[in-house]
């Protein structure tokens, strides 16, 4: 069944794997998925009378503690990599758990922060600013909604690959660790963005 | 080529200017046309199977098509600099002095077109959404504020003096419209949340225009050219132009603001 | 380009990426109490935004080392997101009318 | 690679409907997007008669209007809609790319299948449910959406509610075509045969790969822009709503703040690229035919791709000049002016080659070709129309005005479609192994070609006597419109005629695939890769990978007794 060529081994002409290059454009389109709200965020802004500041009306430690944290998912992602380099399934496992741990504390937080502007009468609703703010992060904690489901796949289920194929395993970890990275990157933009401008 | 494309009467000053360039633009468009379709049908006769059974691997040995294509890159260019953005920045850039104009609101709703003039006094009266009332008052003029006392609305009647710069401050209460002139090579977006000013010099009057089309009734029309709803096609207002004695005759007679203007809302 | 020998030589690597953007982040929120000027304000914090971006990318994601392929169509989008996000302003900006309602 | 068919039968559901073959997904896709633009016509003809006849009883389907059979203007602007979105995004770019690309593209560069096969059939069915939320969407109160295919708020945020289904199709359509762009970039960069370099690659798989490129990038800011709506719609934000809003009478409550221009730019920031979506793969399908047809390469090839290339990227820097009418300042809409022009060049050099490529050939006039040098002057009239549309002050007189539909018509429809056309017939031997009836066709041809310039030529008179679009009566209250009105009926009646002119393709289709003539597996002798092997091809596409030696359009070479040298045929030059 598996004859397209380059699912594991590079292309001696191009260096990538399918995968690869794959998640790659996968990427592109996303940063103008956020590039597009970015700029009807400055569209919005530019045209508007009076613009709040954010660390008014949010909460800036409470985002602070949440980017620290995903910063750490990243790492922990890394290294369930670089553990499956080296072989170390078990190692692999604890680390990919991590990840989906404070991933999970991610969503718990930004929940919190969520049922506080609930609480106080504050809805995507209320002002141009709110709105932006909801919808960013919104789409936001879905892809991490996103990640978490694929890295608990990959967890579970689908860590049976690693005895049948563990090249393409690692493989895989590797792509589903650049779209988590870029889950990253994308909150290390909307931090100051949403809550420090 | 201006009798083939028919464009309507024209009846404004910058018109002209519009119309040399989409003539212009057709002659190019037109030479390039039948040039191409003489090549086009010549080859496909000269060289059908029937005639040229062996192909040549070269194919054409000429670089006459460089020509041509540069040839379109300088005319477009030419075009452009020449004639469209200059264009475009006198109609959009170089407004007649308010003092010098005859200034006009127009608020576009679903689906007519509401005329605020300022009245005597010159100034136009203060307006507030609180205030709307479809029926009696469509622009929500403050009856407290005195300058809203000698103004003088309609709806969907734009009356205009022959040859003095018309200077509109478009703006809508609900959708995008467009107001659209034909006649007058008119066309602007009314954008809600945005006021825009749009400005054009009458060159016909109503009286001659009337009798150009040899009808009695005729009237230049504004046509709104934005879907704006399912009464988008009758969203029709009408333009007269008087001369200067005729359209200071007509305001005279026009009830100011507490009593309804001229009402023209279409059938429903 | 990553061996099994290798990947644990870059454990410190990564360590050290996260210990910087640690610490750009708070960086990044103690000039927000600092009151600077609108503009340098914002242009502060970007440009650290900036910099934690191109580490998550460049070492957490490999771009160091990754294809011209890739950065072929990483520089083209980016490029695309200039010209949408220039253009954007610019029509903000350019924008003929004023705002009905203040 | 020997072993390529692994010959264990495939349950039926497993071939037919959750396939995973490129070739099984492209025909879903053709079937599917072909069912679609019939149905897209059928809301046009609807709306083509309340034009020539406004306000008497539709017939046949009348009484599906309820009343007394007239078409309401308020369904008159849903047909309007609808006929657009279904057009643009279920039925032209499906079967330019989802079904010609997908069956095509893998042959034509030797591949197996396309890189990610699962992906592929996740593109096709979130197409498919896209395409359900539509149909559902005529079905709920109110009716399918009415805002035009543009969706301009606010108008379309107070809109009933088939504008959010509206909303949640396009996300599906949005993911089905991402999904699609990323494996036919990864495909076509990375499954390549042996030998064949960027230069020996078919015309028609660079004007795929451009046109995925072009979805990949362009897509996203229309999702963003869809999400933004949606909550607006949903959410009661106001990101396209500015404040102090009057609907009928009511003040609308709403935050306010946003901005209607906005969503413009969005929409046509996706917009204008698609309209190359929708031409790119016409441009192959036709460069194609036209090498095969005049038995010789095609002239200037490599300008012809460079051409393409510079369009794909230009086509991402002109897209306002669909909102000159906005209220834009000098400055912008001069750079979008000059942009304008500027992307018309690599049109009119891709048109030049084509045109000198009929130089010096041996034409054979075949069904294919036919609808293919329609194409030509068909696009050259539509592209042409384009130039006063792109210079702003001939634009005050035009937008918004039938000359603005006439100029898009002749590009997507007796250009786009008649190209698609051109690759039905000339692909279908590869496909059934049969060839469709030539006479069958030759009707199909000037019937379509001479009832489609009735329809679309006096749009021209109209848009240029000031005649706006989307007007239920078609003018008929307008003064100015009075002298053209004549042409609503003669547009009408040429509508029907080009669907009575469909009744000899779709039986030639249906006929061909039983009873069609038996040929060969190269009946057209083509050079490409995608005759090298069996009609239809086996699972797997190829015995063995083929390795490529030369050019894709090696015709007539000199000193050689056959007309044609395959891309594959390992034997040396002359
Ligand atoms: C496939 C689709 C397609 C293509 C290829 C194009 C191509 C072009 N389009 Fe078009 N356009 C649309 C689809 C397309 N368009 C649609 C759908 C709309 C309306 C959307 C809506 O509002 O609903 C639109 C609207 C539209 C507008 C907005 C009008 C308005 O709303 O007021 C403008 C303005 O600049 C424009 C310009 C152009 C230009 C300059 C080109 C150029 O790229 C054209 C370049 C081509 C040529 C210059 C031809 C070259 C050929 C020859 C020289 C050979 C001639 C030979 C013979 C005749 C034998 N188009
Ligand atoms: C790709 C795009 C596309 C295509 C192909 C078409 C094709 C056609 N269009 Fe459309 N049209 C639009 C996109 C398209 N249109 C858009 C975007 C609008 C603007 C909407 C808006 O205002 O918002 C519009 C608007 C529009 C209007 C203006 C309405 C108005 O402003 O009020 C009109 C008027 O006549 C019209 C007519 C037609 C006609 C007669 C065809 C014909 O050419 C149709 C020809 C179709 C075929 C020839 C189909 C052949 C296929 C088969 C027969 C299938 C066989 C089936 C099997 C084998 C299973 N269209
Ligand atoms: Cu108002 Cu259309
Ligand atoms: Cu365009």
């Amino acid at each position: 069944m598996e004859m397209i060529p380059y699912t594991v081994e590079a292309r001696e002409d191009t260096g990538m794997n399918n995968a690869k290059l794959g998640i790659w454009l996968f990427l592109a389109s996303e940063v103008m998925l956020f590039g597009g709200l970015f700029s009807a965020y400055v569209f919005l802004r530019l045209g508007a009378p009076a613009w709040p500041e954010g660390g008014s009306i949010l909460s800036v430690p409470i985002a602070t503690f949440n980017t620290l944290i995903l910063i750490g998912s990243s790492v922990t992602m890394v290294f369930s990599w670089t553990a499956l380099k080296e072989n170390d399934f078990g190692k692999y496992r604890l680390y990919l758990g991590v990840t989906i741990l404070l991933a999970l504390l991610f969503l718990a937080v930004k929940s919190f922060e969520y049922s506080e502007k609930f609480s106080h009468h504050l809805y995507p609703s209320s002002s141009t600013f709110m709105a932006i703010y909801f919808t960013l992060t919104g789409l936001h904690a879905l892809h991490i909604l996103g990640g978490i489901i694929v890295n608990g796949y990959f967890w579970g289920p689908g860590s049976k690959m690693w005895t049948s194929d563990p090249e393409r395993f690692t493989n895989r970890i590797e792509i589903a660790g650049l779209y988590w990275h870029f889950v990253d990157l994308v909150w290390i933009f909307l931090f100051p963005v949403l809550y420090l401008l | 080529m201006e009798q083939l494309l028919g464009l309507p009467v024209l009846a404004s000053a910058h018109g002209g200017e519009i119309d040399r360039l989409i003539i212009l633009t057709h002659w190019l468009m037109a030479v390039l046309l039948v040039g191409w379709a003489v090549f086009f049908i010549y080859a496909l006769i000269r060289f059908r199977a029937g005639k040229n059974p062996q192909a040549s691997y070269i194919g054409l040995e000429s670089h006459y098509n460089t020509y041509v294509e540069t040839g379109v890159a300088v005319i477009e260019t030419i075009l452009l600099i020449g004639f469209a953005i200059p264009t475009w920045g006198m109609v959009k850039n170089e407004f007649p002095e308010e003092s010098d104009a005859v200034v006009v609101r127009v608020v576009a709703e679903q689906f007519a077109w509401n005329v605020h003039y300022a009245g005597a006094d010159g100034v136009f009266g203060r307006t507030s959404i609180e205030l709307i009332d479809t029926e009696i008052n469509p622009l929500g003029l403050d009856s407290s504020d005195p300058y809203a006392a000698d103004d003088i609305t309609t709806i969907n009647q734009l009356h205009l003096p022959l040859d003095k710069p018309a200077l509109i401050y478009l703006s809508s209460k609900d959708v995008l419209h467009s107001f659209g002139l034909p006649e007058f090579r008119v066309k602007q977006d009314a954008v809600p949340g945005l006021i825009i000013p749009v400005w054009f010099v009458p060159t016909l009057s109503t009286a001659d225009f009337r009798k150009l089309k040899g009808s009695e009734t005729i009237n230049y029309e504004i046509a709104c050219a934005q879907l704006c709803g399912l009464g988008h096609y009758r969203m029709r207002g009408y333009v007269t132009i008087d001369t200067e004695d005729e359209y200071n005759t007509w305001l005279a007679e026009q009830e100011p603001f507490g009593v309804a203007g001229e009402d023209d809302w279409e059938d429903w | 380009m990553n061996t099994a020998s290798g990947a644990s030589g870059h454990a410190r690597t990564y360590l050290l990426v996260f210990g910087t953007l640690a610490m750009l982040t708070i960086v990044t929120v103690a000039a927000g109490y600092v009151s600077f000027p609108a503009g340098l304000g914002i242009a502060i914090a970007l440009v650290i935004a900036t910099v934690k971006g191109s580490l998550v990318a460049a070492y957490f994601m490999h771009l160091l080392h990754e294809q011209k392929a890739i950065y072929w169509l990483l520089l083209f989008t980016l490029l695309l997101l200039l010209i949408m996000f220039g253009l954007f302003i610019g029509s903000a900006l350019d924008q003929g009318g004023i705002p009905s309602v203040s | 690679m020997t072993e390529s068919n692994n010959h264990h039968e495939l349950v039926f559901w497993r071939k037919y409907i959750f396939s995973q073959d490129h070739k099984m997904i492209g025909l879903q896709y053709g079937i599917t997007a072909l069912s679609f633009m019939l149905f897209g016509f059928s809301l046009m003809l609807v709306m083509r008669w309340q034009l020539a006849y406004p306000e008497t009883p539709v017939p046949l389907i009348g009484w599906l209007l309820g009343d007394d059979g007239i078409l309401l203007p308020e369904v008159y602007n849903s047909l309007g809609a609808m006929h657009g979105t279904i057009m643009v995004f279920l039925g032209i770019v499906p079967l330019a790319v989802g079904a010609a690309g997908n069956y095509i593209v893998p042959l034509q560069i030797g591949a197996p299948d396309m890189a990610f096969p699962k992906l592929n059939m996740a593109s096709y069915w979130a197409y498919f449910i896209g395409g359900v939320i539509m149909i559902v969407s005529f079905f709920v109160p109110g009716g399918a959406a009415n805002s035009g295919w543009t969706s301009y708020p606010p108008l379309s945020v107070i809109a009933t509610t088939g504008q959010t289904l509206w909303l949640f199709g396009m996300i599906a359509l949005i993911t089905s075509s991402l999904l699609g762009a990323i494996n036919f970039i990864v495909t076509i960069v990375q499954l390549r045969a042996p030998g064949l370099t960027w230069m020996r690659l078919p015309f028609f798989v660079w004007t795929q790969l451009i046109t995925a490129f072009l979805l990949l990038l362009a897509f996203p800011p229309l999702e963003a822009a869809g999400v933004l709506q949606l909550m607006d719609r949903l959410a009661a934000t106001s990101f396209f709503m500015p404040s102090g809003l009057v609907v009928s009478g009511q003040i609308l409550e709403a935050s306010g703040g946003g901005s209607p221009i906005l969503w413009q730019h969005l929409f046509w920031f996706l917009a204008h690229p698609e309209v190359y979506v929708l031409i790119l793969p016409a441009m192959g399908i036709v460069a194609e035919v036209i090498a095969n047809n005049t038995r010789k390469p095609l002239w200037g090839l490599k300008p012809m791709i460079y051409s393409t290339i510079f369009l794909g990227f230009m086509s991402f820097t002109v897209w306002a000049h669909h909102m000159y009418m906005t209220g834009m300042g000098t400055t912008i809409s001069a750079f979008f002016q000059t942009t304008t022009m500027i992307i018309s060049i690599p049109s009119v050099v891709i048109l030049s080659a084509l045109f000198i490529s009929l130089w010096g050939g041996s034409i054979r006039f075949n069904t294919p070709m036919l609808f293919a040098l329609g194409f030509l002057p068909m696009f050259g009239i539509g592209g042409l129309t384009g130039l006063p549309l792109g210079l702003a002050a001939a634009d005050i007189h035009l937008h918004d005005t039938y000359y603005v539909i006439g100029h898009f018509h002749y590009v997507v429809a007796p250009g786009t479609i008649f190209a698609l056309f051109a690759g039905i017939y000339y692909w279908f031997p590869k496909v059934t192994g049969r060839r469709m009836n030539e006479t069958l066709g030759k009707i199909h041809f000037w019937g379509s070609i001479i009832a489609i310039n009735g329809i679309f030529f006096p749009m021209f008179i109209q848009g240029l006597a000031g005649v706006s679009r989307r007007m239920w009566d078609g003018g008929a209250g307008y003064a100015h419109a009075q002298d053209v009105l004549w042409g609503n009926e003669v547009m009408s009646i040429a509508a029907g005629m080009l669907m009575l002119f469909q009744i000899p393709f779709v039986i030639n289709i249906i006929r061909s695939i039983k009873h069609g003539e038996k040929v060969d597996d190269n009946p057209w002798q083509a050079t490409t890769l995608e005759w090298t092997t069996p009609s239809p091809p086996p699972h797997g596409n190829f015995a063995a990978l083929p390795t490529v030696y030369r050019g894709p359009y090696e015709y007539s070479v000199p000193g050689r007794d056959k007309d044609f040298w395959p891309q594959s045929d390992p034997e040396e030059g002359a």
